[in-house]
């Protein structure tokens, strides 16, 4: 695909252009206040990632699946209405490669050959990603060890990058390309810069070598390593990592209503809390946090791979890494599952 | 005895508190008790307070559960109106003739909803209000009268006098009225009677000086009662009478009609009035926001019982004012209020203007009490008062008569209620063999197993007559219910609680398979036991039911706004629909009862409440940590009516050691404890465990050792108990003497000490009074703060001062002086009347040395019982609960929970025993229904409910988990809402039957 | 009607106020119709969760009332209730809850008319504050005109 | 050597030796953190556990919060607020006092990274600290910052930071701050009500019900918290506005009169709510009402389960 160029000078009007016929989200603010916000015009380029994942565009943490009402005087009672795909066109700027490739993971799940969630699909595909390469990764960022890279492409329609204080661009399917050719952006020749400033930025990550050999392992291997109960021991259970996870994408269903009817709803819910196995009966399959803590590692870095043709359910954003209250960073599980499987 | 006819039936005769007492106890023992009441309703005078001191307890509050308990029991059969013609025969077998007069009024059809009362045209003086307001003719005696039946005042009636009028008979929706209604004398058998007439208050009729027939500011304290209760005349507004501003200045004149023989030949004290007087002062000032300026007149403020004297502290710091002088005559002033003359401490005359009086009346045996007694042939003392002995204190002068109240003397509602078990004990202590022969038992289906099923709710609109139905639209809320989840069934009903309703529900039940039901009518309050019964009846489980007060709570008070009504009436049953969908049948569950008790304490109190429950039948341990029993009363010279302690206690030993009901352990103490009420396992030190259904702590209490006075210096000083010690053993150094003096109050009433003894101006008169007698020209004085020789023992100190013993008043800021010199003890003490020092040198110093708790921390700890700050056992409620603490199965008798002279140890003790003998009666005891359980899977062994619980009924288990004692559980809830993660639910209140009634009410 | 009726929650204590209440009734004291009960064996049973509840599902108001101190027919529950009072009180004064949207009284079962007298000014003093927009949950917003 | 390498050395001393006595089977301290001004929990059983044990300003957890359930004996690395949170844990069964230790550290505040980063919002590769001042560096920048300017807020009204009940102290006490007076409650108060709803709605307007606040939080061991509760279940799962406040009203009553002013709560929060306004709004209650400070002594009682009959209480009338 191309490469184009849009200069300091044109990015308003380029901004501007992205606006025509859909919504605009854009990262505002700084630090830990990053997010994605509605936005009509030049954004900063100055963020190391939202704050929270993009996954909450196309799958809210309440969403109202449907609504019904049980009131006998009006016609039709107790049927129920759909409450999806009020999904507006939106276009997002600036999803970083690694929150990219989380929504590629996530959206096998909600839309495959068996399976089709019409939220997610109405959302999913009324939305064009425009990805913003990192030239500089933060100490938690590891998104080249995990199979990505700071100038990954996937699940993007295009890839910009911070140029002369500009951007440059480059198209990744076609309908990123019909949206760049009806802006103001130059074509330009950029694979080589490209390739340089992606060098320069997966080699200021660390590398780490335990995915290939988490990969190579069996999984009953790794799931009955001993090391599990030490692992999970910090662990509070409070599933900030889930929440904060570009690729977690668990959720509960609620049914809330009142005299009048009520709403069906889903909320993110989370393999951290002992109630997200909770079976009816008392029974819980994952009894403590120990089975809790390996299950998510385990998902992410073994059973997603073993879904999606290798791809690693982790990214590499490095999120789980801050926000971990008891900074269980899963660079350092990854190790020790490695090791432990060895 | 074998060969006669035992009746297992007791007549007690008074519908007071203390009436009540004994019928319930009677009743829960195996016992059919006939209660005989001259008014229309129970309740006596307690019904008529506002407050109960020292805990301010509101009187109708705590009084009503007992007057509904009563009036529902199986085994008590209520004759209202009634007056007892004659008892004939003897203990065993008693025929009694009763006259029960009209009421005009079909009790099983009156509703009360007091439509009949609203148009009569009479009105007349309201005795429940002390005339202060009026009533009607056909009236209730209070509003939460019991039985809650109207009757007709047929000297007043127009109807019944006159032929005329007839209004409340077309008004009644109920057709209750019947005014040809005629006395009818019936005969019955009982094994033995229980008296309690009670008291009247002395009317202060006679004293001119005091001006209360002729001026309007002077009231009597009932009368002030009235005014301070919330149902009083001004609904709880204190007035000035003759002109209903708010007072400003109150007198209080104390001792009227008491310790008063010139003018009312009643020479005892009263016993209650100092500290009724402190009430109502109290609650006054506190309804005037602190403004009132209230001065008690007094002789001696005699604040002897527990927690009365901390009671007479809070209320100086109140600022409440007390003035020892006696009024001796009022003059009103123009213009409303009055002017008293009186002289201080300090000699000054005075005048000081009020704008009320309010006389202390004493308390006075009726007219138709004295009676009574005489054709009863019952020994009456010459106030009246029926005669007893300190070791027999309720038993009357005639077999098979039993007091208990004021009939033997004027005295307090704990006292009463004591008096009252006591006497339930010993009216059935030889009727034993009877017991249960004539108690019915309620027999009821086994509830059909609902568990499980969908629920099919039953829901029932009563029109209450017009009650309901005149404002609420009953036919709506009817249509309204049918439309709720889970109704299967609703319909409306004229009186849903009437017989033909009743059984209609029965038959609806089982017609439509019904395993909820609501009944949308008046007060659960009064009615769910009523519509409970029914549903067992129809053999479903009794908890399967739920009550919407459409009545008091809507119709009555909405009847300006009918539609709001109708809008209210249809969500309060849509409120009790949810929750009785939610509801679950309760099992209730019988466990086993050890038919033995445990007596901790081998004193007088301890052999006592052992010895009584012999008498009944029950087995008995007693543990005695010394190596012989009798306690304080082995060093006890006589007592204050002369009895020689001595002679009894010997004769107690004796009948202790014989009786094969009793097992005695000397020289132990109770180790371990295990279980609960029924099922007590109790380790003693011996090693010994005994099994025990009830507990009965009666540890006593010690002679308080004092610190100063010279005791231990000076040989001359001794205590109270070391001088009867002395006269026991006729001591010759004590004949000699000369001279004595008795210092009362060492170490009570002091501030780390704030209690009297109780005991000791009493046994101190008598003391004097016996070595006065014995030596007439012995110098006798007595030290003293406050005289408190109450009720009839003021006689004793009025003797004493007859026969010249010099009683001389001193401060706690002027203690007497005790000096030595040559081995010649000089007492030191300031005469407040002539302001002068005498100085004695007595041959003996008596020291009333005051009497102090024994701490049993541990004790209390092991069976999870509560102490007071003074080391005091602490009853379960301090009015009506006196002998019983919170924690089911466990009594506490004798000086453990407070000190008290012997008769009083004696009562407590039978007490104890007809208190415990309720539990031991009952070969099985259910438990369950309404309390608490614990969802051990959310329990995290924090111990908050265990904490907040007031009954001991949690307690964590060996995995640190709670449980509940379903034995102990009384319901209340404070758990379930305490605990942060709902372990503990409260059947019958669970969180999502409230959840969905505020989910209803919005 | 156009003026704003109150919806208020009452939690009553059984032995104690809502013995008042039955009194008010035998009285025939009025007071507004404005207020539905939820009887309670004692005021210790009342988990500060329900008067949220009872907020959260709209109500204008909440009313709250027991024995006096030292009256309760539980001992002590109604000590144990105060002190979960104070704390819940101070708390939802302090987060802004107007302070007459939540109140407290202790009537006992012969204060009919202290009953009457808290009744109206419960109901008046909500009445005063206005409907609870603010400290509710939002309606469902169920777009039953859509349903239908 | 500054007092907080005198401090770690004594930890990791007074653990080894408490290891190998058998007085403790587990030490629960800190270990450097992953990434920069944090230190995690860390659970030394070996000797060679305890040289990983560090003391720094930026241990925020309450090491607490690891007791309850635990069977073994533990020695905790408590500083002030820890240890008293310790002691209430006692308190209230959910630790046996025989099986714990307490290590206690003097504490002098901890450092809040929200206000570094306030400070200095470039991303931060690395931080260093003497015993008054931090160093932090990142691409291009190095920057010294005194502690006391970044201290957490409740470290700076801690009035316990040397712990009053522990077995032993690794170093002499630290001076009590000033106690909280809350004099911004009591502006806040001085607002109408409806400015004070919104102050409290806006605060907590990001939660998203994630409850590391209670996670985190050494009271709450509840084997089901209120907000899991399905029978039934009254509390919404969703985002809702009224939910989410339900949540933080009730979960500040559930630590009133037992919450020790630790701030892990805040420390854990995602999205930087400050939880804890809730909880002084009722320290302040408790304090006023029943001068009652929480696990200062083994004997205490908490304020929810005693009462006095003369407990004050004007609002009810």
């Amino acid at each position: 695909m191309p490469e184009y160029l849009v200069k300091e000078s044109s990015l308003a009007s380029f901004f501007q252009a992205l606006t025509q016929g859909r919504r605009l989200l854009a990262p505002q603010g700084q630090g830990d206040n990053c997010h994605l916000e509605v936005s009509t015009g030049p954004v900063s380029l100055d963020y190391a990632n939202t704050h929270l994942s993009p996954k909450a565009v196309f799958f809210p943490q309440t969403e109202k699946l449907l609504a019904f009402h049980k009131l006998a005087d009006k016609p039709k009672p107790h049927q129920y209405q759909d409450l999806g795909d009020k999904a507006e066109p939106t276009v997002i700027f600036g999803i970083r490669p690694c929150d990219a490739k989380g929504l590629s993971i996530s959206n096998k799940v909600f839309q495959n050959d068996r399976f089709t969630d019409p939220y997610w699909k109405g959302k999913y595909e009324k939305t064009l990603k425009i990805g913003l390469a990192c030239l500089s990764p933060s100490p938690q960022c590891f998104c080249a060890a995990m199979g990505g890279s700071p100038f990954g492409e996937v699940g993007l329609d295009v890839l910009a990058y911070p140029k002369d204080k500009g951007l440059g661009l480059r198209t990744l399917s076609p309908a990123g390309e019909e949206l760049i050719e009806s802006t103001s952006a130059e074509k330009a020749d950029l694979a080589s810069e490209i390739q340089d400033l992606a060098k320069k930025a997966i080699e200021a990550q660390g590398p780490l070598d335990a995915y290939q050999a988490i990969d190579a392992s069996k999984l009953m291997d790794l799931y009955q390593a001993k090391h599990w109960a030490n692992t999970a021991e910090p662990c509070l259970g409070c599933g900030v990592c889930t929440f904060f996870c570009p690729t977690c994408h668990c959720f509960d269903l609620q049914d809330e209503a009142n005299d009048l009817g009520g709403v069906r709803m889903r909320n993110w819910d989370t393999c951290m809390s002992q109630l997200f196995t909770a079976h009816g009966s008392g029974h819980n399959p994952r009894p403590s946090k120990v089975e809790r803590v390996r299950q998510r590692f385990m998902h992410k870095l073994k059973y997603i791979p073993i879904k999606q043709d290798g791809v690693r359910g982790c990214t590499g954003c490095g999120r789980c890494v801050v926000m971990c209250p008891a900074n269980i960073d899963i660079r350092s599980v990854a190790a020790t599952m490695a090791q432990a499987s060895a | 005895m074998a060969s006669k006819n035992i009746v297992g039936a007791v007549l007690v005769a008074g519908g007071g508190v203390a009436g009540m007492q004994a019928a319930l106890d009677l009743a829960n023992a195996g016992y059919y008790v006939y209660m005989v009441e001259k008014s229309l309703a129970i309740g006596g005078r307690m019904a008529q307070l506002d407050k109960t001191f020292p805990t301010n307890d509101c009187s109708m509050c705590i009084i009503s559960p007992k007057l509904v308990e009563v009036g529902r029991h199986i085994n008590v059969e209520l004759l209202t109106l009634t007056d007892i013609l004659s008892i004939e025969g003897e203990e065993g077998d008693f025929t009694v003739t009763v006259r029960k007069n009209p009421r005009y009024i079909d009790m099983s059809k009156c509703i009360a909803c007091g439509e009949c009362t609203k148009k009569c045209p009479k009105k007349l003086n309201n005795e429940y209000n002390e005339s202060l307001d009026t009533r009607k003719a056909i009236y209730v005696q209070y509003a939460q009268a019991v039985p809650l039946k109207y009757g007709i005042d047929a000297k007043e009636c127009l109807f019944i006098t006159k032929g005329k009028c007839g209004t409340c008979k077309k008004l009644c929706p109920a057709d209750a009225i019947n005014y040809e209604d005629k006395a009818e004398e019936v005969t019955f058998h009982v094994g033995s009677v229980v008296l309690a007439p009670g008291f009247t208050p002395f009317k202060p009729t006679e004293f001119d000086t005091l001006r209360y027939t002729d001026v309007k500011d002077v009231i009597t304290a009932l009368e002030f009662e009235r005014y301070l209760g919330a149902t009083g005349p001004t609904m709880g507004h204190v007035i000035r009478p003759s002109d209903h501003k708010d007072p400003k200045k109150l007198a209080f004149l104390q001792c009227v009609g008491s310790r008063e023989v010139n003018r009312a030949s009643n020479g005892y004290c009263s016993s209650v009035c100092c500290m009724y007087a402190i009430k109502e002062a109290l609650i006054a000032k506190e309804h005037s926001g602190g403004a009132l300026d209230v001065s008690i007149f007094y002789m001696d403020i005699r604040t002897f019982g527990k927690d009365f004297e901390k009671y007479y502290e809070k209320a100086k710091a109140a600022g409440i004012k007390f003035v020892r002088s006696r009024i001796h005559s009022i003059q009103p002033e123009s213009g409303g209020g009055v002017k008293l003359n009186y002289v201080t401490d300090g000699g000054a005359s005075t005048v000081e203007l009020f704008d009320v009086a309010v006389l202390s009346h004493g308390l006075v045996i009726t007219p138709e009490t004295k009676e009574l007694a005489k054709k009863l042939s019952l020994a009456t003392d010459c106030y009246n008062f029926a005669q007893t002995s300190t070791f027999a204190p309720v038993a009357l002068s005639r077999p098979g008569f039993y007091a208990c109240g004021a009939f033997t003397g004027p005295k307090d509602i704990p006292s009463s209620v004591m008096e009252a078990s006591a006497a339930a004990a010993a009216a059935t202590s030889k009727l034993t063999p009877a017991r249960g022969s004539l108690t019915k038992v309620v027999k009821v289906p086994t509830p059909v197993d609902v568990s499980g099923d969908p629920p099919r709710v039953g829901v029932f609109i009563c029109h209450c007559g017009i009650n309901i139905a005149s404002v609420v639209d009953v036919a709506k809320v009817v249509e309204f219910a049918k439309t709720l989840p889970f109704v299967e069934y609703a319909s409306n009903t004229m009186f849903a609680c009437s017989q033909d309703s009743q059984e209609k529900l029965v038959a609806l039940i089982k017609e439509y398979g019904l395993n909820r039901i609501v009944v949308s009518a008046c007060s659960p309050r009064t009615h769910e036991p009523l519509f409970q019964e029914t549903l067992a009846a129809a053999g479903l489980n009794k908890y399967l039911y739920e009550m919407a007060n459409i009545r008091n709570h809507d119709s009555w008070v909405h009847a300006g706004h009918p539609e709001e009504a109708t809008r209210k009436a249809m969500d309060m049953t849509e409120m009790a629909v949810a929750k009785a969908v939610l509801l679950s049948p309760l099992k209730e569950n019988v466990i086993d009862v050890d038919p033995t008790a445990l007596v901790i304490g081998g004193g007088v109190a301890g052999l006592n409440a052992a010895l009584t429950l012999s008498s009944q039948g029950f087995k008995s341990v007693i543990v005695e940590k010394d190596s012989k029993v009798g306690g304080n009363a082995n060093r006890i010279h006589s007592t204050t009516k002369g009895e020689s302690v001595a002679d009894y206690l010997s004769d107690l030993k004796t009948k202790v050691q014989n009786d094969p009901n009793i097992e005695l352990v000397l020289s132990s103490q109770v180790d371990k404890v295990d279980g609960y009420v029924g099922n007590f396992t109790t380790t003693l030190t011996t090693g010994q465990a005994v099994k025990h259904g009830v507990t009965i702590i009666a540890t006593g209490a010690k002679e308080h050792k004092p610190t100063e006075y010279l005791y231990g210096e000076n040989r001359r000083v001794v205590t109270q108990l070391e001088l009867d010690e002395l006269l026991k053993a006729d001591d010759q150094n004590v004949a000699k003497a000369e001279t004595f003096v008795f210092v009362q109050c060492v170490g009570s009433r002091e501030p780390e000490r704030l209690y009297c003894s109780k005991v000791c101006c009493a046994h101190t008169a008598h003391v004097a009074v016996e070595l006065k007698k014995n030596k007439p020209q012995a110098r006798i004085f007595v030290l003293y703060r406050d005289i408190r020789t109450y009720a009839q023992k003021e006689d004793l100190y009025k003797q004493a001062r007859d026969l010249g013993v010099i009683f001389i008043r001193y401060d706690l800021d002027s203690k007497p002086q005790f000096s030595e010199d040559n081995k010649k003890l000089t007492v030191k003490v300031k005469d407040p009347v002539s302001g002068h020092h005498l100085i004695i040198q007595p041959d003996y110093a008596v020291l009333a040395a005051a009497i102090v708790s024994g701490r049993e921390n541990e004790l209390a700890m092991k069976y999870k019982v509560p102490l007071d700050e003074d080391g005091w056992f602490f009853e379960a409620h301090q009015k009506l609960r006196p002998v019983d603490f919170a924690t089911d199965g466990m009594f506490m008798a004798g000086l453990a929970h407070y000190p008290k002279p012997m008769d009083e140890v004696v009562a407590q003790a039978q007490a104890a025993a007809a208190r415990a003998v309720t539990v031991l009666t009952q070969p099985k005891m259910t438990v369950g229904g309404i309390v608490a359980e614990i969802n051990q899977a959310r329990c995290s062994g924090c111990g908050v409910c265990k904490a907040v619980c007031p009954y001991s009924a949690i307690d964590l288990d060996d995995k640190g988990k709670a449980v509940v004692n379903e034995a102990m559980c009384k319901g209340c809830g404070n758990c379930a809402s305490s605990c942060r993660s709902d372990a503990p639910s409260l059947r019958g209140f669970t969180n999502a039957g409230l959840f969905a009634q505020i989910a209803t009410a919005l | 009607m156009s003026e704003f009726e109150p919806k208020v929650v009452a939690f009553f204590c059984n032995w104690c106020t809502y013995g008042a209440a039955d009194l008010a009734g035998v009285s025939r004291l009025d007071y507004p119709p404005n207020f539905r009960v939820v009887r309670l064996p004692c005021t210790g049973r009342l988990n500060p969760k329900f008067i949220m509840e009872a907020f959260k599902r709209g109500a204008d108001g909440v009313w709250v009332s027991g024995c006096h101190p030292g009256d309760c027919h539980y001992i002590a529950g109604n000590y144990h209730a105060r002190r979960k009072f104070v704390l819940l009180h101070s708390l939802l004064e302090t987060i802004g809850v107007e302070p007459n949207r939540l109140r407290f009284s202790w009537i006992s079962s012969a204060e009919a008319n202290k009953f009457q007298a808290m009744a109206r000014d419960v109901i008046e003093s909500v009445r005063a504050c206005g409907p609870n927009l603010t400290f509710r949950k939002a309606n469902l917003q169920l777009d039953l005109a859509e349903v239908a | 050597m500054g007092n907080l390498e005198t401090i770690t050395q004594k930890i990791r001393e007074k653990a080894k030796s408490l290891l190998e006595s058998g007085q403790a089977e587990v030490v629960i301290g800190y270990r450097a953190g992953t990434i920069p001004l944090v230190a995690a929990p860390f659970f030394a059983r070996s000797a060679a556990d305890c040289d990983q044990l560090v003391w720094s300003s930026f241990a925020r957890l309450n090491l607490a919060n690891y007791l309850p359930n635990r069977t073994e004996k533990v020695a905790l690395v408590a500083k002030g607020c820890d240890a008293r949170s310790a002691v209430g844990q006692v308190v209230e069964n959910q630790f046996p006092k025989e099986n714990l230790y307490l290590l206690g550290v003097p504490c002098s505040g901890l450092v809040d990274p929200a206000q570094v980063a306030a400070k200095e919002p470039r991303p931060i590769q690395r931080a260093t600290e003497s015993d008054d001042a931090i160093t932090i560096s990142g691409q291009g920048f190095s920057v010294d910052i005194k502690k006391a300017e970044v201290l957490r807020r409740n470290c700076r009204t801690c009035a316990h930071r040397t712990p009053t009940v522990a077995n032993e102290l690794t170093g002499p006490e630290a001076p009590a701050a000033k106690p909280d007076d809350f004099e911004d409650l009591k502006t806040l108060l001085a607002k109408t009500p409806a400015e004070r709803l919104n102050h409290f709605k806006d605060l907590i307007k990001d939660c998203l019900r994630c409850y590391a606040c209670r996670n985190a939080c050494p009271l709450c061991y509840c084997p089901v918290c209120f907000v899991d509760e399905t029978r039934p279940q009254w509390l919404g799962k969703s985002t809702d506005p009224m939910d989410t406040m339900t949540f933080h009203l009730l979960r500040g009553l559930h630590c009133a009169g037992r919450c020790t002013a630790c701030g892990a709560c805040e420390t854990a929060c995602p999205v930087n709510i400050k939880v804890r306004e809730f909880n002084r709004v009722l320290d302040k209650t408790v304090q006023e009402n029943w001068a009652y400070e929480p696990g200062l002594a083994w004997e205490q009682k908490p304020p929810l389960t005693v009462f006095q009959p003369n407990d004050p209480a004007d609002f009810i009338k």
